[in-house]
């Protein structure tokens, strides 16, 4: 438990002077850059909450997309109303075109920011706990679990879609206001904003490294290695599958709204089955194993693809395929494996140094540590 | 991992941080391609490659590129090259948004060329409304939008249906059958359908929307012959287009009693549907590929010799041609005063120019003045021309919102 | 009367075509657990190979079924040979590799063919229908589906009545034990993963006169191809015919009544919850262990 | 008083009967040995104790409580311990890791979310020093030696603190110097904790054993010291017409 402990804070600490220091600088603290930097952090953000159960609780969600999406229409619901609010009825446009009479039930609390920020966690977190509930009380693992979330994200995306009255549809809901955050508002080309959304990222890091570390974190990577086992401790298995579920739900529907903020609009392809997939290959990148190697695997990988397709144009997308399947083929636990196995590499050579000092001080005058497995 | 693989992985680490590591951080934000050189004219070219609707989008692409290459093979404009920066946003409305940022803000460009959907167009808007800059959307779309900072080249519905939904009823009847893909579009052509067949006396017998790139119609197709309508009054794209009419074939149903009228399908549509299936069926729009005049003669021509003779051309990519010669007649007529996104968009307003399918007129609500047509498929994959508008239909885009008119001061309220 | 024998018959072909994707991806899944999400660009190859046949020499799609089948199965072969053999014991991790199989799978395509949507005819000998019993049945549907038992009978009688069958389900059952026998597994696995891509490939060359033929056509039909296997259960042939009726007939009648998207979700919804209190599937297990 | 009554246990597979109609009684502190033939039911048996496998019929009483019904997680938490038969521990963790987990009287999400640290004194320094683990906790249990990997689950079954052990063969594949000392570690545990051991080791059984209770296809047959059931007819026909290698029990 706190074996690892020191390691994650170095890697934290590494990677928040990597989000906060250096990306800046790369643009030199300016420049349109920052918007897409943000977004890049947004994607990373939605990368680790999907380490965060997968890697840890070993619950691959096919359908990360959709607490995601729904973090964003959250967020567009409130920009909507706020830009709306001169037109008839205070009611956004498209509702207007669709003959909708008056503004429905549901729309109505989003007027209130508050309400929108704390819904943006919460209604991710509570369909989070519906859908894990329903699962994990069932025993439901592995292709299951992926199907099944993919399946509800494919329903609820079709739902979105045709609902346009109530939700934009196809479109989404576009034609936004800027946010403004008690008296502040933001813009999504400044530094500010790219610190709000760094900010955002560390903390949602934090959290998940929190939940990581602690003893349900260790109980979480006991359940990933064998869930039966732990069933037999007197642990309630499907109780902590929704806990890890439920926390990676909400630091998604934090990332959506993030994401809804940088691009000005909300679109029923950001709950698709394609950018799913993609959440998964990038937490997948960077290593599953760790929520901020995932991160770093989201930030990255979209950097890349952003520099790609600037030079090679409509070829970038075959690069990007050839080198996922690099990753998996050759880096199995990501680019994290790769470190961690360095570090395990050096820490047994030194260990194996310890020990070899240890036995010639000793000599033959104490028996090998080794063979000390003894009951007394 | 195993030893052998840690070290394959650091191979493949180090090869990665040595292309990412050279030239930093500059390689982050610097363009790989050639940037301008000054006193050229600098445009972007915004249409997908790949993704879904790269099927219609490289089209588009390749129309524009090509009235942007003809243009500067012939001098350019007033002796200056226009200097295309292209990027491929995938079908995916979040890269349009982030293409387009980096076309406006990094490229500085002073108008974009861009996008099929309206769901791209949408999430291209924040980012040309807040640079101000322009944006040449050459599309057919469902109206309803007066942004300032777009140049609508495509029909709107109006200039679509008022001539056609009453030929259709005077010809076989106004008994409707609506459906189109679920998305804006087509319910608001549809609602625009209902409005006229009300005041011409017709009806609505069924209203229907697939989701996008839906492909089955069995169920569809039995309550079309269930309902019997007059007419198909269609608004599916894409595959569901093709798959549909594919359907409307082999179940056996007669064009000439239960036709499909589609403010939709193009040349593209009809090559991948056949066509034998799409014989007899009709369209409306103000281009058609077989359309007689000698400037589409020119324009099919120069097409087919550049990208093969399997290439069609279509109203979508007409427009996304003629507008770049719009563009340069704006910038002709600015005449050496500086070059920036509204200055280009104020002088395009009552600018004429001879287009393909006809003499073509921007309006001061920057939507195209442009010549309805009503066609009818070959089995050679052809549209007859049957109906054509003696005169330019002005574009409407809130025709079917009484009391709000879009006007050179954006949208009014009457 | 007229309508519920129309209904039935569209739901009959919805699921033939369910079936003819389904069965190439349940065989892999089923046999060498590995899940395939190239399957839907397989399938792709397939309605190119038959387009590229019929323009460039006139040949008919049906015709062309033996060269597809060959040269699509040789693309699996190669796949499995280069990247799929190295994952067997990382299920999951096929998820991620298969996905990017695909994606440069299709960019190749792309690459070759361009973005335009393809048009290939119906032979000519299946234009027109039949009327039965009141109802439309197209000749081509009913080709289909005629067509798509085939395969699932050559399908059983390889995996159950042929020495390669009894080789892969030794395989499967103890691939140790069956080395010690001589059998090389690999060789059982790579055959395997070829055949069933070849299947695919089949399957893409019949429906390209109902659909267009796009270099992303793959992606929908891998989805619901999955869906059908799962809810059928794993390396269930008869699982999987059943689930693909049941999928098929429910899309048909459920779109019928209501509509189409309705339809869809309720289809999606109603997976979720067989999945969640019979994630054996309909039929589990005949094949593995 | 009785720490683990079974009541008329019956399970059955299909048509096949695996636990017939047992009855059983375990006292407090009591170290007992279940024996018998290779398919006899003894596995089944604990697995219906601790829940892996639901009864067809009859009952399970620990102490005064009915733990019939109860999901395993809840027996566990009632007092039930299980080790298997191959040392189940969680690889990936590191010997202290597997401890915490084992340590479990405090199994809620609302508790666990508040531990972060597993200091090594009070009870799991006593349990490392009991099971010779003091050196290796901060090894991950995937490089443990096989004997040391079946000590550990017995360490992470006394974190449990659970008023039941049940051990399907816990010396299966140890040495014969590992496997005396596992039974000096249970005479050790005997009398602070309830064990059923299933075993096949006769030596191991005469080393720990008190009360011996042999079962055969799925009932009862014996039960008594291990004199006792070794002298009974029954037993030894029993065993003579398993064909199996526990012959010359």
């Amino acid at each position: 438990m706190n074996t690892g402990f020191k390691i994650d804070c170095i890697g934290y600490g590494l990677f928040a002077a990597f989000v906060l220091l250096v990306m800046p600088w790369m643009v030199d603290f300016s420049g349109y850059e920052l918007n897409s930097y943000a977004r890049y952090l947004a994607l990373g953000m939605v990368a680790a909450a999907l380490a965060l159960s997968w890697g840890t609780a070993g619950i691959l969600n096919l359908g990360q997309a959709l607490t995601f999406g729904v973090g964003a229409y959250i967020m567009a619901m409130h920009l909507k109303l706020r830009a709306s609010e001169s037109l008839p009825g205070g009611m956004p446009d498209f509702m207007g075109w669709t003959n909708v009479e008056a503004l429905p039930w549901f729309w109505q609390p989003f007027h209130s920011l508050l309400f929108t920020l704390g819904a943006g966690v919460l209604i991710p977190v509570g369909i989070a706990c519906l859908l894990g509930v329903f699962m994990f009380r069932g025993r439901i693992t592995g292709v299951f679990v992926a199907i099944i979330t993919l399946s509800l994200m494919l329903a609820v995306q079709l739902w979105i879609i045709s609902e346009q009255r109530f939700t934009g549809g196809e479109n989404g809901i576009t034609g936004l206001a800027p946010l403004n955050l008690f008296g502040w508002s933001v813009d999504t080309y400044e530094l500010s904003f790219y610190y709000l959304v760094a900010g955002c990222l560390l903390a949602g890091l934090a959290v998940g490294l929190g939940l990581v570390r602690s003893k349900a974190g260790l109980v979480l990577r006991a359940i990933k290695a064998d869930p039966e086992r732990v069933r037999f401790f007197g642990y309630d298995v499907a109780r902590y599958e929704t806990l890890a579920f439920a926390t990676s739900a909400g630091i998604a529907g934090v990332a959506g709204m993030l994401y809804a903020l940088v691009l000005e609009f909300a679109s029923p392809t950001y709950m698709g089955l394609s950018i799913s997939l993609a959440i998964v290959i990038w937490a997948a990148v960077g290593g599953r194993e760790s929520m901020v190697a995932a991160a770093l695997g989201g930030i990255g990988v979209n950097m890349a693809e952003g520099r790609l397709s600037d030079l090679f144009f409509d070829q970038w997308t075959l690069m990007l395929g050839v080198i996922f399947i690099a990753v998996v083929l050759f880096l199995p636990r990501g680019i994290y494996g790769l470190v961690a196995t360095a570090r395990d590499y050096l820490e047994a050579r030194y260990t194996e140094r310890v020990a070899m000092a240890l036995n010639r001080e000793q000599d033959d005058a104490a028996r090998p540590v080794a063979d000390r497995g003894e009951v007394k | 991992m195993k030893r052998r693989d840690l070290l394959k992985g650091v191979a493949f680490g180090g090869v990665a941080g040595a292309v990412s590591l050279s030239g930093f951080p500059g390689i982050w934000t610097g363009r790989g391609t050639v940037l301008a050189a000054s006193g050229d004219i600098p445009v972007g070219v915004l249409f997908s490659q790949t993704g879904a609707v790269a099927v219609v989008e490289s089209t588009l692409h390749d129309a524009c590129m090509m009235a942007i290459e003809e243009i500067n093979d012939n001098g350019g404009i007033n002796g200056r090259m226009i200097t295309p920066y292209v990027e491929d946003p995938a079908s995916d409305p979040a890269t349009f948004a982030d293409r387009a940022n980096r076309l406006v803000r990094r490229d500085n460009v002073i108008s974009v060329f861009g996008s099929y959907t309206s769901a791209s167009r949408q999430a291209v808007l924040p980012v040309v409304e807040g640079q101000n800059n322009l944006y040449w959307y050459p599309t057919l779309y469902e109206g309803r939008e007066c942004s300032r900072n777009v140049m609508y080249g495509g029909a709107v519905p109006n200039q679509q249906q008022q001539d056609f939904v009453p030929w259709l009823k005077e010809n076989f009847g106004g008994r409707f059958y609506l459906l189109g893909n679920d998305y804006v579009y087509p319910r608001e052509e549809n609602n625009v359908c209902r409005m006229i067949l009300d005041e011409i006396g017709g009806e609505v017998v069924n209203e229907e929307y697939v989701p996008m790139g839906h492909d089955s119609f069995s169920s569809i197709v039995s309550r079309i012959r269930r309902d019997e309508p007059d007419v198909i009054f269609c608004t599916l794209v894409g595959d569901s287009d093709v798959a549909f009419q594919r359907e409307y074939r082999s179940a056996g149903l007669d064009p000439d009693r239960m036709p499909v009228a589609s403010l939709t399908r193009s040349e593209v549509e009809v090559a991948a549907i056949g066509g034998d299936a799409a014989a007899g069926h009709f369209s409306s729009a103000p281009y058609f590929m077989g359309h007689e005049s000698a400037e589409n003669e020119r324009f099919v021509e120069a097409y087919l010799r550049k990208y093969g003779d399997d290439q069609v051309t279509h109203f979508v990519n007409e427009a996304a041609y003629f507008q770049v010669y719009q563009f340069k007649a704006a910038v002709e007529a600015l005449n050496g005063e500086e070059l920036t996104p509204t200055a280009i968009r104020d002088a395009a307003v009552g600018l004429r120019f001879q287009a393909p399918q006809g003499e073509v007129e921007i309006d001061a609500n920057l939507h195209t003045h442009l010549w309805p047509k009503i066609a009818q498929w070959q089995s050679d994959g052809q549209a007859e021309v049957v109906v054509e508008s003696d005169e330019r239909m002005a574009p409407e885009p809130y025709w079917a919102y009484e009391g709000q008119v879009c006007t050179a001061n954006g949208l009014e309220n009457a | 009367m007229e309508a519920w024998v129309n209904e039935i018959f569209i739901g009959i072909s919805l699921a033939s075509i369910l079936l003819m994707v389904a069965i190439g991806l349940a065989i892999i899944y089923g046999t060498m657990g590995v899940i395939n999400l190239a399957h839907g660009q397989f399938v792709m190859l397939g309605a190119y190979g038959a387009w590229l046949l019929q323009t460039q020499y006139g040949v008919s799609i049906v015709v062309s079924l033996p060269v597809v089948f060959l040269v699509v199965g040789l693309v699996g072969f190669v796949v499995e040979r280069t990247i799929i053999q190295r994952l067997y014991h990382r299920p999951l991790d096929t998820i991620l590799a298969t996905w990017g199989i695909g994606i440069v799978l299709e960019q190749l395509v792309r690459n070759v063919f361009g973005s335009s949507s393809r048009y290939v005819a119906r032979p000519e000998f299946l234009e027109g229908g039949y009327i039965i019993l009141g109802a439309h049945a197209s000749s081509y549907r009913l080709f289909i589906i005629f067509f798509s038992l085939g395969m699932l009978a050559a399908t059983w009688y390889l995996l159950f009545r042929t020495e390669f069958g009894t080789k892969l389900r030794s395989v499967i059952q103890n691939t140790e034990i069956s080395e010690c026998y001589g059998i090389s597994a690999k060789r059982v696995y790579a055959l395997t993963f070829a055949y069933g891509a070849g299947l695919a490939g089949i399957a893409g060359a019949l429906i390209t006169p109902l659909v267009s033929v796009t270099p992303t056509m793959g992606t929908s039909l891998v989805v619901d191809a999955f869906l059908v296997v799962i809810v059928g259960g794993v390396g269930s042939l008869v699982g999987t015919a059943a689930s693909a009726l049941m999928i098929g007939e429910a899309t048909a009648w459920l779109s019928y009544v209501l509509n189409d998207t309705t339809g869809r979700i309720l289809i999606l919804l109603g997976v979720i919850v067989l999945i969640r209190f019979r994630p054996q599937g309909l039929f589990p297990d005949t094949v593995r262990r | 008083m009785a720490a683990l009554t079974l009541d008329a246990l019956t399970v059955k597979f299909g048509g096949l009967v695996a636990v017939d109609h047992l009855d059983l009684q375990v006292r407090d502190g009591e170290l007992r040995c279940l024996l018998g033939p290779n398919g006899a039911g003894k596995s089944t048996t604990l697995d219906l104790i601790c829940g892996k496998t639901q009864p067809t019929s009859g009952r399970i009483l620990l102490g005064n409580q009915d733990i019939t019904n109860l999901p395993e997680f809840k027996r566990a938490r009632a007092g039930v311990g299980r080790k298997f038969q191959t040392p189940t521990v969680f690889k990936d963790l590191t010997v202290i890791e597997n401890l915490e987990v084992g340590r479990s009287s405090e199994p809620g999400i609302l508790t666990t979310l508040r531990v972060f640290r597993s200091p090594v004194r009070g009870r799991m320094k006593e349990v490392l020093g009991l099971v010779g683990l003091e050196n290796e906790i901060r090894t991950r249990a995937e490089n443990l030696s096989h004997g040391q990997m079946q000590w550990l689950e017995i360490a992470m079954l006394l974190m449990q603190d659970c008023r039941v052990i049940l051990m399907d063969e816990p010396t299966a594949g140890m040495t014969v110097q590992e496997t005396s000392q596992t039974a000096s570690l249970l005479r050790e545990l005997r009398g602070d904790h309830t064990m059923i051991v299933v075993e096949h080791d006769m030596t191991f059984v005469r080393e720990i054993a008190e009360t011996v209770t042999v079962m055969d296809q799925g009932a009862l047959l014996s039960e008594g010291s291990i004199e006792a059931v070794e002298a009974d007819p029954a037993v030894r026909e029993a065993y003579l017409a398993d064909t199996g290698d526990e012959a010359h029990a």
